[in-house]
């Protein structure tokens, strides 16, 4: 039934759009608490994004990393520090100017990266029925050096953290 | 001089857990088989417990509080407020006759309560009330268990407090001071 | 010496007081010779007023600050001491140590009695002594106590007086707690009904006669006085004569204990519930300080509140009693569009809306002289984006020689200085109504005023095309209007008033306002706002802050520099 | 027709998973709703007392001597305790952020009941298979799913506006983060053992070759003590705390939003012992024994084998919460991350080496 799948990949992908606008520029409530819960809605319709692709292992790591933990930890931080509603800021045009030069940008390699590449040339055939063993292979195979790199990012973030939380013992 | 107490360090095998662990596990089977082996009395269903037979509170129970009347049947509160204002749960709240209010029954007291309502939810029967009177008008008794179908019906007003109340004898102060007043026969009396 | 100065320069300052040195419980300072007495005249400084300025508080009943001196109570005798004279060289006594040797007021011939003065009338003299902590002088003061109470019928639990009773208070600080008398006590009348405002009970009183002194000193009515002897005495009218003039309430307010009480407080509430909010009554121009003692937004009583700049510590009893209004039953409290009940934003908007798309000079707004200056600085602006004519409403009435004023607005001044009403207020109405008439004026905004009273009849109301009155309580005005919007009383909003002398005064909220009713300010700022006449602050402070900037006549003045007393401006 | 739309295997697949999807929930709801009772009456025996011996329909009592049994039983308790909750008066305190506040216990619920839709608990029921969902990550998933339970304890709390109700808000998101590192982990070395992330397989696995908790005990207490944290039983039920933090994250529901935390602690205690039972106690398995059943009363009998288990795991939840005293929150903290991450880490490359070496 691809016309079921196509429903669905434009219902979660207009989800995730609202729910990313709604998480940035809700003009309801200016809340953080409340952005920081349509962000997790964006991340779990982003994790039916990836259903539909049959990406069912990453999807399951999305929900579970970000939504689960992830963001946990932020309305962790934004309750402990009690975030009052966000002032509604006046632009500056500064700010606007940058902003919107690097979103252009951004826009712009983003779209030459989509005309170049080749449309599902052999994306179905890596992730298929969300084989682990395929991931796991592309991670610790052709794409190691990246990873370790990665961990040992997160490594000296943790170490960083520890430093700079731990009490001053004499 | 404070005295430093030092913890015995736990033991390795302490320290995980396990003993108290096993500890509670004896405990709580030891009771549990006791009670299905019927060591437990109170597993005995049956009749002279609570529900079936009401509990009789001891002397001096504290219960809830309500209005009494004196031996002559009148209204021993003269609303001068002070167990409203004493009321740690804000429960009671008296309107005060006013002006044009019906005077008190006893003569000579002046004045009564237009309405008084004590919110039976919010009393904590902490006897405050009883303390603080002036009058010996409130008392604490011995209904413990108030129940309603809605929380108005939990707001009981000066009717139904006093009749709940009874009747308290005691020395009657007003009435002493008219008879008093009466025998000096220098000034009229009002007497109502 | 010419006496024709018109601009009297700037007064001079008063002679310097000679101070004198004397001791007060055992410390020394310097106390002014003379001091002004009821009637602001220097006197010599009494022991009570020495104590005062030591920071000793002596207990009295009969003494009062703004009453002549009647020394009755006994309530504030102190033990003191002077300093010895020789006799025969006419030099004072030194001990071994060169200080002067002092005589305490003990009796010679009972030493151990204390003969104490009463302190409210004895002057002090240089070198005195004063002992208010003394042993001696809390026997004196438990003695006087006890003696007081002996016929006093203690029904605290019954007596409107209880909670704000000196008896009560100094019974607690300086009385024993236990009395000695078993014999029956004097009963007398209870609930005497001394005036239509008066409830006496002479069981309770203690005979300070501070309510005789006022009546007769200050209120100008000698209708009170003491009959009978001894134990018997009493407080009384002449036979057949109530005790009635237009200040008999403050005699409330001046007894000690609870023998006067005011019908209209009684029985109505214990004092101790009252929530007291310093206001300024509105009944007339004199603005006499007040406080409104309120409960959960119902308003029980006004008292005067000290202020010797414009009412010292009294009010009339017309003032005092016109409160009522306020929680009246049918207030205002709906915002009506056409008379149907509609929100405050759509009402807000259509009258912004309508008054904006107003040709020049179509608009005419008649305010109010009862309502706040910021306010009516607000109307003034709206006036000025709208070029419409403005004015207020005069209301007169008969002035007394005491504190009634014969302006019955609370803030003529007010409305004069932000440039609502002319030198004389309404002299702009006629007019306004001729507008109407003509055809000129098509739309009417007022405030707080009923103007079919005033020369704009209701004829001349149904020929215009928008009518938005304000108002607290409905009438002809509200009744004939196309927008009505609730307002609030004083009590129920914060501002100032500027009273017939001048001063600003600042009050607070005393309650919640009634229904859908806002502050004038609050729907005032956002009419501004939707008319395009611009931003103004949100709360009093910021508005009266704002005002004072914009209009000369406040200049330099500030809503926190008010204080409680306010401040004067040239009128 | 008929024949034709039941052998269709879209109508097949939707039929029967609407069939699975009804009896399964109402199966786990009298599970829920008996827990409660069980846990009543187990702490009654246990604390020498009756519980719950008073609630029965009065026609009930007309029976001779059974009637006075089931009535000491309790066994008309939950239905008493359900229609008072429904009855209850269900008010929202003023100054609670309202929208929050009337999903959290939404949010605590959902995820304990979508827990149970890829548990296997029984092997084949004529020719289908008895799980809602075969997913192929299905242990993932459950990790998932679970993960999201804490924003409803977190959103109660702080929506409560109040200061109990955010302490356990905050304890709780903290708590369950830490134990859900642990008790991931811990899964890890089970699923290196098995090679699958399959729940159906797994338990195939363990059908053939033994039950995983004698494989892997240390991960198995870790996953137990974890599941204690994260179901927020005692002696970990430090978001509640009622001596310290009068409710905690619930202190101000009432009525059915009350029920509903209630309901999800316990659903999500009926599927933690779900859980353990799949992944280390052979699900629908015996011990060296089955395989899936070819027929109906096979099917059935691994079926009361799954319940069977999780029967007893309830019980031992149960168990404990009279046996233990609360955690202080620094000692549950310590021992999730000093004792249980490092040992789950070392008992994954334990394992790892192991079955390198087996393979080599």
């Amino acid at each position: 039934m691809p016309a079921f799948t196509d429903l669905l990949f434009f219902a979660f992908a207009g989800l995730t759009l609202l729910f990313g606008f709604l998480c940035v520029a809700n003009p309801l409530s200016r809340n953080p608490v409340t952005s920081a819960m349509f962000l997790v809605l964006t991340i779990v319709s982003m994790a039916g994004l990836f259903v539909l692709l049959h990406a069912f292992f990453l999807a399951a790591v999305q929900i579970l990393v970000y939504a689960g933990a992830v963001m946990v930890l932020f309305l962790f931080v934004i309750m402990l520090l009690d975030l009052g509603e966000e002032e509604r800021r006046k632009l500056n045009r500064v700010a606007l100017v940058s902003g919107s030069a690097a979103v252009i940008g951004l826009a712009v390699v983003l779209g030459r990266a989509l005309l170049a590449a080749k449309p599902m040339a052999k994306a179905g055939a890596v992730a298929a029925d969300g084989d682990t063993g395929a991931l796991g292979r592309i991670l610790f195979q052709s794409y190691l050096l990246p990873f370790e790199i990665l961990s040992i990012l997160l490594l000296v973030a943790m170490v960083g953290v520890i430093l700079l939380s731990k009490k001053e013992s004499r | 001089m404070t005295k430093v107490v030092d913890r015995k360090p736990l033991t390795f095998y302490e320290r995980t857990y396990l003993p108290t662990l096993l500890e509670g596990l004896k405990v709580t089977a030891r009771h549990f088989m006791r009670s299905v082996k019927g060591g437990n009395a109170a597993l005995q269903l049956g009749d002279g417990y609570y529900p079936e037979v009401p509990w009789q509170v001891a002397e001096g129970y504290r219960g809830a509080p309500y209005l009494v009347r004196d031996q002559d049947g009148n209204t021993k509160c003269v609303s001068c407020q002070l167990c409203e204002f004493v009321c740690p749960p804000k429960a009671i709240r008296i309107t005060p006759p006013g002006a044009d209010g019906v005077p008190a029954d006893r003569p000579n007291a002046e004045k009564m309560p237009r309405e008084f309502e004590i919110n039976m939810l919010r009393c904590i029967f902490c006897g405050l009330c009883q303390e603080v009177c002036p009058e010996e008008a409130i008392f604490l008794q011995k209904h413990y268990s108030l129940t309603g179908l809605t929380r108005e019906e939990m707001i009981y007003d000066k009717e139904r407090l006093l009749q709940l109340g009874g009747v308290h004898a005691g020395i009657q102060k007003w009435k002493h001071k008219l008879e008093e007043a009466r025998e000096q026969d220098t000034f009229p009396v009002k007497t109502d | 010496m010419s006496n024709a100065a018109p601009n009297a320069p700037a007064p001079t300052a008063p002679p310097p007081v000679e101070k004198i040195r004397i001791k007060v419980d055992g410390r020394e300072i310097e106390v002014p010779k003379t001091m002004p007495d009821w009637q602001g005249r220097p006197q010599p400084t009494t022991m009570l007023q020495a104590c005062h300025l030591a920071g000793n508080e002596v207990p009295h009943y009969c003494y009062h600050e703004k009453l002549p001196v009647a020394g009755n109570c006994r309530m504030c005798l102190v033990e003191f001491g002077t300093p010895m004279m020789d006799p025969a060289t006419r030099k004072p006594v030194l001990e071994a140590d060169g200080s002067p040797r002092i005589a305490r007021s003990v009796l010679p011939y009972e030493p151990q009695t204390p003969r104490g003065a009463i302190a409210c009338a004895t002057p002090i003299s240089p070198g005195m002594e004063l002992y208010p902590s003394s042993p001696a002088t809390r026997q004196m003061r438990e003695a006087v106590l006890e003696s007081l109470l002996v016929n006093h019928p203690l029904d605290c639990p019954i007596c409107d007086q209880a909670g704000e009773c000196k008896l009560q208070e100094y019974s607690v600080e300086h009385g024993s707690g236990t009395s000695r008398f078993v014999e029956a006590k004097v009963h007398k009348p209870k609930a005497v009904d001394l005036g239509p405002r008066i409830v006496l009970d002479d069981e309770r009183c203690i005979l300070c006669t501070r309510c005789v002194r006022f009546t007769k000193d200050i209120a100008g009515d000698d209708a009170l006085g003491i009959v009978n002897r001894g134990s018997y005495n009493t407080i009384a009218t002449f036979p057949g004569r109530p005790f009635d003039n237009n200040y008999t309430l403050n005699t409330v307010d001046l007894c000690p204990v609870g023998a006067l009480t005011s019908k209209d407080f009684r029985f109505k509430m214990r004092v101790w519930f009252l929530k007291e909010t310093r206001s300024v009554c509105t009944s007339c121009a004199t603005g006499c300080n007040i406080t409104i003692g309120s409960r959960e937004d119902t308003i029980h009583r006004y008292e005067p509140r000290g202020n010797d700049a414009v009412n010292g510590p009294w009010m009339c009893d017309q003032g005092r009693l016109n409160y009522r209004w306020i929680g009246r039953s049918d207030r205002l409290r709906d915002v009506l569009a056409n008379g149907a009940k509609t929100t405050w934003k759509a009402a807000v908007d259509a009258v912004a809306a309508r008054l904006a798309a107003a040709p020049s000079g179509s608009v005419a707004i008649v305010a109010s002289a009862r309502q706040t200056t910021e306010e009516l600085h607000l109307i003034k602006k709206l006036a000025d984006r709208l070029g419409a004519p403005t004015d207020s409403v005069p209301r007169e009435g008969e002035a007394d020689r005491l504190l009634v004023n014969a302006d019955r607005n609370p803030n003529t001044n007010g409305a004069r200085l932000t440039g609502i009403s002319f030198t004389e207020a309404g002299i702009r109405l006629p007019g306004i109504a001729d507008g109407i008439r003509a055809g000129t004026i098509r739309s009417l905004v007022v405030f707080g005023e009923d103007v079919t009273q005033h020369g704009i009849g209701a004829d001349l109301l149904a020929r215009l095309e928008l009518l938005v009155a304000s108002d607290i309580l409905p009438n002809a005005t509200t009744a004939a209007a196309h927008y009505v919007l609730p307002g609030c009383a004083h009590a129920e909003k914060r501002g100032t008033f500027v009273n017939a002398k001048g001063r600003v005064q600042r009050f607070l909220k005393a309650v919640e306002p009634k229904g859908d009713a806002r502050p004038e300010a609050e729907f005032l700022r956002e009419l501004l706002a939707g008319t395009g006449a611009g931003e103004v602050p949100a709360t009093a402070e910021g508005l009266f802050n704002a005002m004072a900037r914009e209009v000369p006549a406040f200049a330099g003045l500030e809503w926190a520099a008010l204080g409680d007393a306010g401040v004067n401006v040239p009128v | 027709m008929l024949d034709q739309l039941i052998s269709d295997p879209t109508v097949r697949f939707v039929a029967f998973g609407t069939l699975k999807i009804l009896v399964v929930f109402g199966v786990l709801m009298t599970f829920v709703a008996y827990a409660v009772l069980v846990e009543r009456k187990l702490s009654a025996l246990i604390q020498d007392r009756v519980g719950p011996n008073r609630t029965a329909p009065p026609l009930v009592l007309k029976i001779p001597v059974l009637g006075k049994l089931l009535q000491g039983w309790g066994i008309f308790q939950p239905m008493a305790d359900g229609v008072k909750f429904f009855l209850k008066e269900d008010f929202t305190p003023d100054y609670v952020r309202k929208v929050y506040f009337w999903i959290a216990p939404a949010i605590t619920v959902i995820p304990a009941l979508l827990t149970i839709a890829v548990i296997p608990f029984g092997s084949r029921l004529g020719g289908e298979p008895m799980v809602i969902a075969d997913l192929n990550v299905g242990i993932l998933y459950t990790f998932g799913i679970v993960s999201l339970g804490v924003y409803g304890i977190v959103l109660a709390g702080w929506s409560s506006n109040s200061k109990y109700p955010f302490l356990g808000g905050i304890r709780s998101s903290a708590q369950m983060i830490s134990y859900e590192l642990a008790m991931g982990m811990s899964v890890v070395s089970v699923v290196l053992v098995t090679g699958d992330l399959n729940l159906g397989k797994i338990v195939e696995f363990q059908a053939a070759h033994g039950w995983l908790v004698f494989y892997q005990p240390l991960a198995f207490v870790i996953f137990l003590v974890s599941a204690f944290a994260e179901t927020n039983r005692l002696p970990f039920d430090l978001p509640e705390s009622e001596s310290e933090l009068v409710g905690g994250y619930h202190t101000e529901y009432s009525s059915m939003k009350f029920a509903l935390f209630f309901m999800g602690e316990y659903a999500n205690m009926i599927a933690s012992a779900a859980m353990m039972v799949t992944l280390f106690f052979g699900g629908w398995s015996l011990p060296f024994v089955g395989a899936p059943a070819g027929t109906w009363l096979g099917g059935l009998l691994h079926i009361g084998i799954f319940l069977a288990k999780m029967i007893v795991l309830v019980l031992v939840f149960i168990w404990v919460r009279w046996m233990l005293p609360r955690f202080r929150y620094d000692q549950l903290m310590d021992l999730g991350w000093r004792r249980f991450i490092p040992l789950a880490l070392a008992n994954i490359v334990v394992t790892a080496l192991v079955l390198a070496a087996l393979k080599s």
